[in-house]
């Protein structure tokens, strides 16, 4: 039915799925028969060193940290899409090395702009 | 240039590292259950009480002056002076206590009642596996867990017990000595009564 | 560093203000200058910025309880005892204390001082217990202050923030005072003796037995 | 790129880096908290990293060490100051001992007073060493500097035990003198830790000193000016980081401080750099003096024989005594009115006013430099809250 | 399985145990303490997991900061009324199979400062304790003492039956009263379902008795 060729990739995720779930199972099953759910009030209430915590922790919170967080996403996701670049360095045709290229050019400029408007500056 | 302090802070613990497999002293850990260490003679954790010979009843040299109840800073000895004398080593009549606790859970072994103590009845013992599970009962030392021998006071600390044991004897020395001539005087002027009641005291 | 010369250079330059001397009886010399209330403040900062004193360094600031004392003491008086002049001791009962005291040690780090002994009084123990707080001229007296104020209810006018230092807020009365009662909290205690079996008995039978 | 208008459109308007609309954020580094040695609780307001507000709670470990002192002896209380700072527990028993001293007027035999300067060199060595181990613990090099910091200060702890029984609370100092004379075969061992210690330090230097992350973020961090320090009542490791030269060892000259030679090292910055390297100094110091001691200590009595041990009643008066202790100026204010209790016990915590400026040092650095500041204060709960 | 056949296997290299011992096995062997020093045992406890005494031989060296995250709460240090509420609030906060050592004669009684005002005379009113050192400090190797007794006491557990240990049975609370603060003292003063003091006729203690049954 499926062509042999995938089988191994199938059997794979499966592997790695059952490596996952398994042990969620098998402590789902154990709490369930062995040792009993036991919340209440003081314990679900919010950490904060031994002491009732007053306020609230969903705050604005300065614009700069979430820029600064979005920038290295994307510096971040960008290594992911480099791999394969680099893992198959050698050949590669003038075409496929430009398009890389321009893929690159593109993010540094990125990069440059933002340390101009003097983002990353950490005051 | 940058990143030479750390480099040399790596280079340290490797050398600390590797000099661990060529000399000794760079392991400095102790196994405790299997393995401890050597025991320093002047540790002190929990009082005890010291009785000569060998029956601790007997032999106990307390004689419940209550001096180290009073002393005591955290206040935790609990003594109770018996009714009647019971005597000592040296044949002289002294008191006991009924009772005397330590109540261990409240004592910061300060040995301030091995200080005040005139008899040298209490000593510090070395002895630091005292946890229990139960701290009304495990935690309340009494009388007959605190008695030890005066050889185990001997074994624990050498040098401090030979010393007391030294001060104790020349002073029973002088005791008999008193003693002796205190008969004698009585045996030099014979008293047209009767001889002297026997031995009253020895 | 002797007293009777900062007493007289103190009253020359803060006008109105009335020293004391009060003698040390301990081998230790450390006589100590009380200042009343209101002048306190004006003698500290003189002594903190006149150049020849510079005391810029204040240590220690401690806070003492002296309840009403009656102290008998047998003085040697000349009295007509029927009609014949004999000199008889009589007890002359004096009533010492009934109030709170705070001391400040103060030095000199510039000139090296020695321990210069500040005591403060208030009127009584109940209402009047305000005193001015020295926090101003030096910072190191802001939580020594504080914790005075927890401890024995001193109020320092002046102080920047005076809160408890040392017990939580809702704790009314001052512990350290020497008439504190502790609270009861009857506790088991396996050697009890003396105050404390007496204390335990007294819960006990509060208690109407275990 | 814009034509229609004469003014050139900013598109990308400059980013409000600086302006911070976020709101402050109120949270309290409390009583259980990794980087606070113990259980001392600050309210801390903060713009996002930045501090704004930090207000220091205490009294979480007060323990009413004073009122307890006035139901108890004189000799009852000595045991007690073991606990005040429990790092160094000598140099306590030592200020308690100088004060009632000075109350009682009580000489100190020779041997008892180079005694007195061995085992309290000593415990300033052990409380360096651990203070510095903690403070790059608090940094994050979590382990490794603790590791040999603690090492060293176990063959401290050895010393004290062969001497006075205990590991930390030794109770070792009575009025007059020590309770107890170094038994055989403790001044070499004692010789050879301190003959080792140096090399532990150039250990330590090479592990520490030159290195990049220390340096950029102590330098500059939680700095206070020289007459901050004064006012403040700062006193110890950290006045003299501001460069206040103002060592109870040189000033009061008490004990037989003024026969040895040593000097008292100053910082210009008053950072936490300074700090650090303070106590990296002292310990040196603390070695030297500790060498000229082991050298010239004489035979003779340690315990001036006419001071009674029970029912001590010194005359009615107070006094207030002094020493360098490692945490800066340990003073105890007695005062006794004849009877065998001191009618007031009052001690003198360093830690606790070297705290007054924890505020200011904090306002407008990082939450992060918070836990530097407080760890180069070196403070110890137990004489905090006492 | 009798022990006789137990050992036996093991000497042939097969080793024979029961679900139990393995769940109780995994848990004794790596207890994650509370990073929670209170005063003077804390410093004994920090030297007890350093090069020296080295608690990561029994599995103890992660001291988590978080409630979340630990199953043993070292009580090392005197407990102050200030500092009773957030005790117990932390020892509710921490997940079920949780442990309490009361470490050092102020955790178990008050110790030498039981006479203080603002001094809890032992955390055993609020919070039940599992094992209790005494000493003051206790040395590093008695913490290491009071860890196998600790851990002796784990390995006896049941899974079931009627004396199963508390986190393994519904009924049995998890949560105990959080105490707050009064105008004198803490209110309550102690928790009864947790502070069981021996019945001791105290009133006959002043004669010849010695206050206690």
């Amino acid at each position: 039915m499926t062509n042999p060729i995938y089988l191994p990739v199938i059997v794979l995720l499966l592997g790695g799925a059952g490596f996952a779930v398994g042990p969620l199972a098998l402590a789902w099953v154990w709490a369930r028969k062995y040792s009993p759910q036991k919340s209440g009030p003081i314990k679900n209430a919010i950490y904060e060193c031994g002491l009732e915590s007053t306020g609230d922790a969903w705050i604005k919170f300065k614009p700069g940290y979430y820029i600064y967080a979005i920038i290295f996403l994307i510096f971040d996701v960008e290594a992911v899409f480099l791999l394969p670049f680099a893992v198959a360095f050698g050949g590669f045709t003038a075409a496929e090395s430009i398009a890389m290229l321009v893929f690159l050019i593109l993010l540094v400029e990125g990069l440059v702009w933002a340390c101009q408007k003097n983002v990353l500056s950490w005051s | 240039m940058l990143g030479e302090g750390i480099l040399k802070g790596l280079t340290e613990t490797a050398r600390n590292f590797l000099g661990s497999y060529v000399n000794k002293d760079r392991l400095t850990t102790v196994q405790f259950p299997e393995e401890r260490l050597p025991q320093i003679e002047a540790t002190r954790d929990f009082p005890f009480l010291v009785y000569d010979g060998s029956d601790w009843q007997a032999g106990l040299r307390c004689v419940s002056c209550q001096i180290c109840e009073k002393e005591c800073p955290p206040k935790c000895i609990y003594i109770e002076k018996s009714k009647d004398k019971k005597p000592d080593v040296t044949g002289k009549l002294q008191f006991y206590p009924t009772t005397f606790d330590i109540d261990i859970s409240v004592c910061m072994s300060c040995q301030i009642c091995v200080e005040v103590c005139p008899f040298d009845a209490i000593k510090m013992n070395v002895e630091f596996e005292m946890s229990s599970e139960d701290r009304f009962g495990g935690l309340l030392l009494r009388k007959e867990q605190l008695a030890k021998s005066n050889e185990y006071y001997n074994k624990i600390h050498p040098t401090e017990a030979a010393a007391v044991d030294a001060a104790l004897a020349e002073e029973r020395a002088k005791v008999e000595a008193k003693a002796r001539q205190a008969a004698e005087a009585k045996a030099a002027t014979p008293a047209p009564v009767a001889a002297p009641v026997a031995g009253e005291t020895k | 560093m002797n007293l009777e010369e900062i007493k007289s250079e103190i009253e020359t330059n803060v006008p109105g203000c009335r020293l004391e001397i009060i003698p040390n009886g301990s081998p230790s010399g450390q006589h100590s200058l009380l200042v009343d209330a209101d002048h306190a403040f004006a003698a500290a900062a003189y002594l903190r910025d006149a150049p020849n004193r510079q005391f810029d360094y204040c240590s220690n600031a401690t806070g003492i309880d002296w309840p009403i004392k009656e102290v008998s003491t047998k003085v040697k008086t000349k009295k007509i005892v029927d009609g014949v002049e004999k000199d008889v001791d009589e007890v002359v009962k004096t009533q010492t204390g009934g109030y709170l005291e705070v001391v400040y040690h103060l030095f000199s780090v510039e000139l090296r001082q020695g321990p210069l002994v500040l005591r403060m009084r208030t009127e009584d123990r109940a209402e009047r217990i305000h005193l001015p707080s020295l926090t101003p001229l030096w910072r190191s007296a802001e939580y020594q202050e504080r914790e005075i104020f927890d401890l024995y209810g001193v109020m320092f006018d002046g102080h920047p923030d005076l809160r408890r230092l040392l017990m939580w807020e809702g704790f009314e009365d001052h512990p350290m005072r020497r008439d504190y009662v502790d609270p009861d909290d009857y506790e088991y205690e396996p050697t009890a003796h003396d105050e404390v079996l007496k204390r335990a008995q007294a819960h006990v039978a509060a208690e109407g037995g275990r | 790129m814009s034509v229609l208008t004469d003014t050139p459109i900013d598109l990308t308007p400059d980013l409000p880096n600086d302006r911070s609309e976020g709101q402050l954020l109120e949270v309290s580094m409390g009583p259980q908290h990794p980087s606070t040695h113990g259980v001392f609780r600050m309210d801390v307001t903060l713009d996002g990293e930045k501090v704004v507000k930090l207000k220091p709670v205490f009294g979480y470990l007060h323990r009413n060490h004073e009122k307890i002192a006035e139901n108890e002896s004189y000799l009852g209380c000595m045991p007690y100051t073991d606990r005040l700072d429990y790092i160094c527990s000598i140099t306590n028993n030592w200020a308690y001992a100088l004060a009632v001293e000075t109350l009682a007027g009580i000489q100190v035999p020779e041997r008892a007073e180079y005694l007195r300067v061995i085992t309290g060199e000593l415990t300033r060595l052990q409380n360096h060493a651990g203070l510095v181990g903690f403070l790059m613990q608090d940094m994050g090099a979590s382990g490794t500097p603790l590791m040999y910091a603690f090492r060293e200060r176990e063959k401290v702890l050895d010393l004290f035990e062969a001497l006075t029984g205990a590991r930390m609370m030794c109770n070792y100092m009575r009025f007059g003198g020590c309770r107890v004379d170094v038994p055989s075969g403790w001044l070499q061992a004692a010789q050879k830790v301190i003959d080792g210690f140096p090399k532990f330090l150039d250990e330590f230097e090479s592990l520490l000193m030159s290195n990049e992350i220390l340096m950029a973020r102590t330098q500059g961090v939680g700095v206070v000016t020289r007459e901050q320090a004064i006012n403040a009542g700062i006193s110890g490791p950290m006045a003299r980081a501001s460069g206040v030269n103002y060592d109870l060892r040189k000033v009061d000259k008490y004990g037989i401080y003024d026969r040895f030679s040593f000097r008292v090292p100053l910082g210009e910055h008053g950072d936490v750099y300074d700090r650090y390297m303070l106590r990296v100094l002292e310990m040196r110091e603390s070695i030297e003096i500790l060498k000229q001691a082991m050298r010239d200590l004489p035979a003779g009595p340690i315990m001036d024989p006419n001071t009674k041990i029970r029912g001590f009643r010194p005359k009615a008066g107070e006094a207030y005594g002094r020493i360098e202790g490692p945490k800066g100026e340990l003073g105890f204010y007695l005062i006794s009115d004849g009877s065998p209790n001191p009618y007031r016990f009052r001690v003198r915590p360093p830690s606790l006013i070297n705290l007054t400026l924890l505020e200011d040092m904090c306002l407008g650095q990082n939450v992060a430099d918070i836990v530097i500041i407080l760890g180069s204060v070196d403070i110890v709960l137990g004489e905090v809250d006492r | 399985m009798d022990e006789q056949l137990k050992s036996e296997l093991r000497r042939q290299g097969v080793v024979a145990t029961s679900l139990q011992e393995l769940y109780n096995w995994g848990r004794r062997s790596s207890l994650w303490p509370l990073n929670f020093g209170l005063a003077c045992c804390a410093i004994e406890m920090i030297a007890a997991t350093m090069a020296r005494y080295d608690l990561a031989r029994f599995g103890a060296e992660v001291f988590r900061p978080s409630p979340r995250q630990a199953d043993l709460m070292i009580v090392a240090g005197t407990v102050t009324k200030k500092m009773a509420p957030q005790v117990v609030r932390l020892y509710n906060q921490m997940p079920e199979p949780k442990y309490v050592i009361s470490m050092g004669a102020c955790a178990i009684s008050g110790g030498p400062f039981k006479q203080g005002y603002n001094v809890l005379k032992g955390i055993d009113r609020y919070i039940p304790v599992d094992v209790y050192i005494p000493g003051c400090p206790p040395r590093p190797e008695a913490l290491i003492d009071a860890f196998l007794m600790l851990q002796k006491k784990i390995d006896e557990q049941y899974l079931t039956g009627p004396n199963r240990p508390r986190h393994l049975n519904a009924d049995m609370p998890s949560e105990f009263v959080v105490p707050e603060f009064g105008t004198h003292d803490l209110v309550p003063t102690q928790n009864s379902e947790v502070w069981k003091a021996p019945l001791v006729n105290i009133s006959i203690a002043g004669k010849n008795e010695s206050g206690r049954d």
